[in-house]
């Protein structure tokens, strides 16, 4: 594993989780250096736990591993539900309140979680009573406790600043927590107080008592425990650098591309995605003094989203939505629609853990066969799957040249693990964006002609024309049509339509460059390949570089447009292989299965995954190891992450 | 040069049933498409599925035929992003008050400038007569194995209830007071319903021509029959609100009238209410460059197809080294 | 032995944020129960999706958390099935006016004997404090960028317009009001809607405790607050129709009411008409069987597996030699 | 082709054409013959063109064939559109009134068929004005014509019955075609008046108005055209038999299954099966004196009637819904939460020609891939595809069975050449329905007892408990769950939980007999084999039967339950196969995809049609003789059927 830090804040949702470990992250990145952050929580609004994982390097780092080095409890429950991921040598931050705090008395520990916690502890033949008697036991795993009066100095705060209200003083846990955390590492403060002015935005007060908390607790660490020992250094750079997370990247994508009307319902962890660009609405206009605007509605339904978002498509925007499972179920009947009337629309869809409701606010990557066969009857439609945050921000604008080059739905796949996971990236290069708008009329070249919308044409496609253009009409319909779009029931003209609609999944196939296609990693003659698709590259990657260190050389399949599938690529590629393996976050397999439909080479390994959290390099590296060493399973399920 | 009614007609063969409501509704809107004398390329007609969907293949403007209850959310979307264009909505009664309902509410809320013309037939045509939402409890229509199990709602005060700024209703064959009602709805500021009581003489045998005439009740003095139908405006009544205090009372009278069916129902505007802004006001408060170039009209890249969207700002934000 | 209210109560932790109004709605529903005394196994408490939706794990009874929007057709399917059951929904605003405004107009129609409570917080708090359809034009709470750009529709007005035959609203802390509202509805002999007024403490900060308790305004004269809350019953309100004649002016006297908001706001039952008849006994009508063995309680089979239902006159239809 | 009998009626929809082709169909049946009929009809109420063919043999025949032995023409259009399907030989029954109506005037015949035919008139070089030289152009292909003057016949028939109004009268058109269709063939009369009394059920008036036209038309037929020598012998027979559609035959089926709710949303053709349930939706109860019912709901939409399906079976009853394409588009999140609270529930899907509203009223297969993957996530469910009328009848039953054993959804596919064809069957047997209701509870189980809904137990089943019964409680939610039926977003408990769920799948792999999942037909060594699901079935079987007279062998597996695949047996018959032949109603090959994915085998030759229309024997045998001769490409496109 890399010369890496790894911090994690846990507590209860609505306690300050998520901006403590966002200061805790740019502070770091501020000093120059690398994060990925992964973000848990659970469906519910306060008192639920939640965490982050936050993980620093000197260098770039694409996934989590499974351990903790630091870890900020916020509560008792925090403390319970993390100790064992503590490494020997790490260390854990508590209020010394909870030392005290039976286990039993923690009421928000679900039964699930209690039956697997006793069955853990009799394994390790343990009987703790208190968060104490926990916390004692780790020490013998020589991690260290670093117990800090919470409440004492919240009370000291609130006197100085005049806050008597308990309430309001005990949001600053998290930035308790923070300030302890820096002071052991004994890190550059002057990059956190940046970090917390900037999460902070606005509101002055709301900086000064934070900053306030953050100086108590840095201070009495570094007065308590100067001994930690953590090792967090700055690193000069030049570069310039983003931190983001993948809802941001898809939105920037989407903006760059070109996209003006975007319409959602809100859903986690689609919606957030729909604020920002929300937020951002209104925009500068490269080359001119004018500014533009993209319209954001939030619908009654998904229903509502996809027609409506295929309305606008239909007058020339560039129109999305976006959405996750359950949403995208409610779409099936509008994507058929723009299917058969060749609508360019995207649909940005964000895996979570299915079926049904499922796991609403949790990992999963088991929506691929359904995003490709989705609505009744046959229809062309391309499938684009980002693996990592940066692949979104470059695949949400490309999507729209797919779209509107063939004149079809573009479904965007991508994965909650993206979606709430952060990091630091080299700036994105907007100028990579290029758009390509396919065979588009205006009214120069329809006026005084007999449009037909649906031409049966040399190039397979059908010049499109905006409706509200002058000088011509045209129809749309859900119904079989002729060329103008009128309903047909017509044998022959059947057969030619809907051949024609079908081929241009081969256009695209033959036409989309094979690099847009998929990403080939490692030596081309390694004896054994990966295959997979979305979220698991960044561990898959980070595996086949611990590997590599082992000596063993693999190569990687990152699959990024799975339907229409480069076939022939991964012929060629799995054709040399002698063990092929399946990286995949669901239970069957869906791209392995995909690949043998239209190859007919079946996988020999899958390592496969779906308890609502993302892979961890650690854990697909041990499976791959377990592989290599010939002592795997044909299917290897893994379960990391708490 | 002025548009004729020709220039609205399409080629396609019309094959509705011979004496179907329809054909009154597609002459009233094309006529009033030459009354207001807005091009067929401005022009957007969009319907739902049933046999009133065809209606958009038999008008020469754009036309979306779109599924079966979604013709408003379709709509709104073309509307939104392209609001030069005058959009008219088509929906059938269980097109657009049974599968469309949620968006029937939901659309009065957001008071686009937009028609809705709903073809109030009673039944589900084209599938072959089964009780439509507005068909009232206990009715037995043709095809119907037995009297209806559910009541009627009433789409009138539903659309009071939602928010609809224009709420009117006219009759299928009354071809004259149909074209000006669809042209006040047009011409409204913002979203218009018109409710059309239409016939479906193949399967609904009960709301008939001989019965909105009346022809089962002979005045004993005059001989004559009794239409159900009259006019609002002929009675004194005054639906549109001039000013704030208005609402209250104008509302309360407009559901009054809506309630009234069977032995008189009246047809005109029960309801307008121009004082709401409409949605797309609201936009332009937040995107003051939408009603010039609203989505359909920004340019979104040069033409060496580099985007000419600056996200500078957005990736400045989260800058963090450099 | 009599029911207690720890009989209705489960051991699943409660995570609702504190102060927030779903308590007040909860412990109402458990009291009304006890005071019913219906046993848990014959009670279905059934949800959409959203923070109201937790609802029937709290509660020690049948317990079905559906989907956003879709809890009336499924509580339907279940009623239908089994008429014997005392089924419960509980809808947020989101989930049952918007994604579920097409199912919520068309229960109304049917007039099932069920109960269906909406709790009304203005926003979609389950997905962090989005508008939702109750929120009035213009309005802006915490999570939301900008103002409400959509009008709020009106609930109650839109259960009169689909048919609801008992309409109450109340308040998510009063909770006797809300007990005994809550068991009426449930002993009313049809579809009965109950609209709560519930607060949101985390994203709805404009219609808080404070706000309803009218504490932003002060009574010149006594120096407290003039509550906006009212109810109906005690300013010489009777909603209640008693004969035919009694429908339309007692809709219209309840429309009225249902536009009354901001400075007063009524609860309290504002319509209820047993003279409908409920669709159970429109069924029976046609299924004579139907109230003694509905499709929950009819055998299918002997004990050997065959099948008991006969399809020999429907065969005999279809016989053409033999 | 069999010694058999093809006759057809054409005219405006609303004009009889159906009621004609049943008392046709039904007079036959009557006189011991069997017959296959196949309704083709428009989108339309009044007005556009629609067919009724239908195929008389003395043994059972299971498919159309595309040629006309006896056209019966209701007006111009149907002439015109026919024409070319008469068999040389054959003869049109037509009206002298429209010998010299132009072509061109026939304001009905859509553009795409104007086009067609134009170009079919140019190969011929032919070009003729009116019908009447149309008609002159058969009779050289040895056609006969035999005009009836309709109008006066019928005016004839006002007189006597004293009705004035034409448009009344010529609601009789069809009848004096079908009276004239039996005077040539000197068929007996008391069949054909039986039927007439049949299907007009209890309207004396109209029977004996109906009667007086036949028998005016046959007489005429026999006076003017008793040389016509049509062949047409009725045949003794002691078989009990019955004369259905498709739609018809799951009703059966599923009455007979013990289904007692039925939710739909009118949809063609799916909405005949409500319709006739609901007709009869009071029967009586084997055994007993007492009657039962099935309560038959029309819901607002596909969305309410699946949850509402949904909701009946919670409580322990049958419960099912019925629809088509564009429905089961809307269906797809209802149909994932059965899937994650193990819901029996069973959904009768009829496909139609797609993508979205498509060709409404064609046939299509379409929707195996959509079955199989709709909804997001994954969960367990099992797919009955029937293969003809009668299996409609068996499967429909048995679909619950699955639907109990296994607790989750069941999709049974029908598609529209079954619902809407009618065929003579030897009486169904009701006694081969059983019910096994799988591990369900009551009262006596659970009471006392601690009862967990989503029990992990050994068999992999949970036991089922209705809701509502007493002594016991449990939740059900769309999220993932433990035990009880709580929400849970434990990791672990996801793992299992999940499993479980899946596992059931290949539990029923393992359970479900092999004969239930595919028929086999042919000789096991024979060197070519065909594979194909649902309607093709009939066609497939002819074809067969044609070839072996040709003197080649074939064999056929016709797959019964695509999901879970019988992937052993499949790869055991398909691994001796030369040849493979996939035969299927859709553009991609929707089931040789599935063997691939599961198999690994790759079909040699398609067979596809995606034209709205049923496959025919004759087309189907074509196709394959392209095969085994080696003249045929990879894909064969059928585009019979007019
Ligand atoms: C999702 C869906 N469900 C069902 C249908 C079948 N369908 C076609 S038209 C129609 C009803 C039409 O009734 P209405 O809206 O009143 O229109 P009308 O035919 O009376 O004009 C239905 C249910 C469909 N097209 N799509
Ligand atoms: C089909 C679908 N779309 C979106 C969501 C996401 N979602 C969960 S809760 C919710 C809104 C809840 O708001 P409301 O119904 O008002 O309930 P509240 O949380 O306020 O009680 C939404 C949109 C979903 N679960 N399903
Ligand atoms: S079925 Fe009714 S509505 Fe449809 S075309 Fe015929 S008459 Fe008109
Ligand atoms: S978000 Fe609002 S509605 Fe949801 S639990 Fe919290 S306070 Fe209650
Ligand atoms: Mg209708
Ligand atoms: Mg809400």
């Amino acid at each position: 594993m890399k010369n890496d830090f790894i911090w994690m804040a846990g507590g209860p949702q609505g306690s300050g989780v998520d901006s403590s470990a966002n200061i805790f992250a740019r502070a770091c990145c501020y000093g120059g250096l690398h994060v990925y952050g992964k973000r848990e929580y659970s469906s519910n609004i306060k008192g639920l736990h939640s965490y982050f994982h936050i993980r620093v390097s000197p260098s770039e780092v694409g996934a989590i591993v499974n351990r903790v080095d630091l870890l900020c409890t916020f509560d008792a429950e925090s403390v319970v539900r993390h100790i064992w991921e503590v490494s020997p040598g790490g260390g854990i931050i508590c209020d010394t309140g909870i030392i005290e705090t039976k286990i039993s008395s923690i009421l928000s520990l679900p039964f699930a979680f209690i039956e697997e916690w006793n069955k853990s502890l009799n394994e390790r033949g343990l009987h703790p009573e208190t968060v104490g008697d926990l916390l004692d036991e780790v020490k013998k795993n020589n991690v260290r406790i670093y117990p800090i009066p919470y409440l004492e100095m919240l009370k000291e705060i609130g006197k100085e600043i005049g806050e008597e209200q308990l309430s309001k003083l005990t949001r600053m846990i998290n930035v308790l927590t923070l300030g302890a955390s820096f002071g052991l590492a004994n890190y550059d403060k002057e990059y956190v107080e940046k970090a917390i002015n900037m999460i902070f935005g606005k509101k002055p007060k709301i900086i000064s008592m934070n900053l306030l908390a953050l100086n108590k607790a840095y201070d009495y660490a570094r007065k308590n425990f100067a001994d930690a020992g953590i090792n967090l250094k700055t690193i000069r750079t030049d570069e310039q650098r983003i931190f983001l997370q993948g809802t941001q990247a898809v939105a920037l994508g989407k903006l760059a591309g070109g996209c003006r009307m975007q319409t959602y319902y809100p859903i986690t962890p689609a919606a957030d995605e729909s604020e920002y660009i929300e937020e951002n609405q209104v925009f500068e206009i490269t080359g001119s003094e004018k500014t533009g605007g993209i319209l954001v509605v939030q619908t009654e339904d998904e229903i509502a989203a996809i027609t409506m978002a295929i309305g606008a498509a239909l007058t020339g925007a560039r129109s999305a939505t976006s959405t996750s499972g359950p949403g995208f179920s409610l779409m099936a009947e509008g994507l058929g629609w723009a299917g058969i009337n060749e609508v360019p629309v995207v649909i940005n869809y964000y895996q979570r853990g299915g079926p049904s409701t499922g796991l609403p606010t949790r990992h999963g990557q088991d929506d691929l066969r359904f995003a490709i066969h989705a609505s009744h009857g046959e229809f062309p439609r391309i499938i684009v799957c980002s693996g990592d945050i940066e692949e979104c921000f470059y695949d949400a604008a490309r999507a729209f040249n797919y779209a509107e080059r063939y004149q079809t739905p573009v479904i965007h796949l991508i994965d909650k693990a993206l979606a709430n996971s952060n990091k630091s990236y080299k700036m994105f290069n907007p100028t990579l964006v290029k758009i390509e708008r396919g065979e588009l009329l205006t009214e120069a070249d329809v006026v005084g002609k007999n449009y037909r919308r649906f031409e049966f044409t040399e190039s397979g496609i059908s010049p499109r024309l905006p409706i509200g253009t002058p000088g011509a009409v045209f129809w749309n319909t859900g119904d079989e049509h002729n060329e103008l779009g009128h309903i047909t029931e017509e044998s022959m003209m059947r057969t030619r339509m809907h051949e024609k609609r079908m081929r241009k999944l081969e256009i695209a196939d033959r036409e989309i460059q094979e690099k847009e296609r998929v990403n080939f990693f490692g030596d081309e003659d390694a004896p054994m390949t990966i295959v997979s698709w979305g979220s698991p590259k960044g561990a898959i990657l980070e595996a086949m570089e611990m590997l590599r260190k082992d000596g063993l050389r693999m190569n990687f399949v990152q699959v990024r447009i799975p339907h229409p599938l480069p076939r022939k690529y991964i012929e060629r590629i799995l054709g040399n292989s002698s063990k092929k393996i399946a990286v995949e976050g669901n239970y069957s397999g869906q791209l392995a299965g995909i690949i043998r439909e239209e190859t007919g080479i079946l996988m020999d390994y899958f390592i496969l995954k779906w308890n609502g959290r993302p892979m961890s390099a650690d854990e697909v590296y041990e499976a791959l190891l377990n592989i290599v060493q010939n002592r795997a399973q044909t299917r290897q399920v893994l379960n990391g992450g708490s | 040069m002025a548009l004729k009614l020709s220039d609205y007609r399409t080629q396609v063969f019309n094959d509705w049933c011979p004496g179907c409501g329809n054909f009154g509704i597609l002459t009233s809107l094309q006529m009033a498409l030459v009354d207001l004398a807005v091009k067929p390329s401005r022009v957007v007609i969009i319907s739902g599925i049933g046999c009133h969907g065809k209606t958009p293949h038999f008008v020469n403007a754009y036309g979306v035929h779109t599924l079966h209850g979604r013709a408003l959310p379709f709509a709104i979307g073309i509307k939104l992003a392209n609001p030069e264009l005058e959009v008219i909505v088509h929906g059938g009664d269980g097109d657009g008050l049974g599968i469309g309902a949620g968006h029937f509410v939901n659309t009065g809320r957001r008071n686009l400038d937009m028609t809705y013309i709903i073809h109030d037939n009673g039944v589900y045509g084209l599938t072959k007569g089964q009780a439509s939402p507005t068909l009232k409890l206990g009715v037995k229509t043709k095809a119907m194995p037995k009297p209806n199990i559910n009541e009627g709602i009433n789409p009138i005060a539903l659309a009071l209830a939602a928010g609809f700024t224009f709420i009117a209703r006219s009759y299928c064959y009354d071809v004259g007071h149909l074209k000006e009602t669809i042209k006040m709805a047009v011409k409204h500021k913002g979203m218009a319903l018109v409710i059309v009581q239409q016939w479906c003489p193949t399967y609904n045998e009960i709301n008939t021509k001989g019965w909105y005439n009346g022809e089962d009740r002979i005045d004993p003095v005059t001989g004559k029959p009794i239409p159900r139908l009259y006019k609002l405006e002929e009675n004194g009544y005054d639906g549109v609100v001039r000013k704030p205090e208005d609402v209250l009372p104008k509302t309360v009278a407009a559901l009054t009238k809506a309630f009234e069916w069977d032995d008189k129902i009246p047809i005109g505007v029960f309801y307008q209410n121009e004082l709401v802004s409409t949605f797309q006001e609201r936009i332009s408060q937040r995107i003051t460059t939408y009603p010039g170039t609203p989505p359909a009209k920004e340019i979104i890249a040069d033409n060496m197809g580099e985007p000419v969207t600056s996200i500078k700002k957005m990736l400045d934000e989260l800058k963090v080294t450099g």
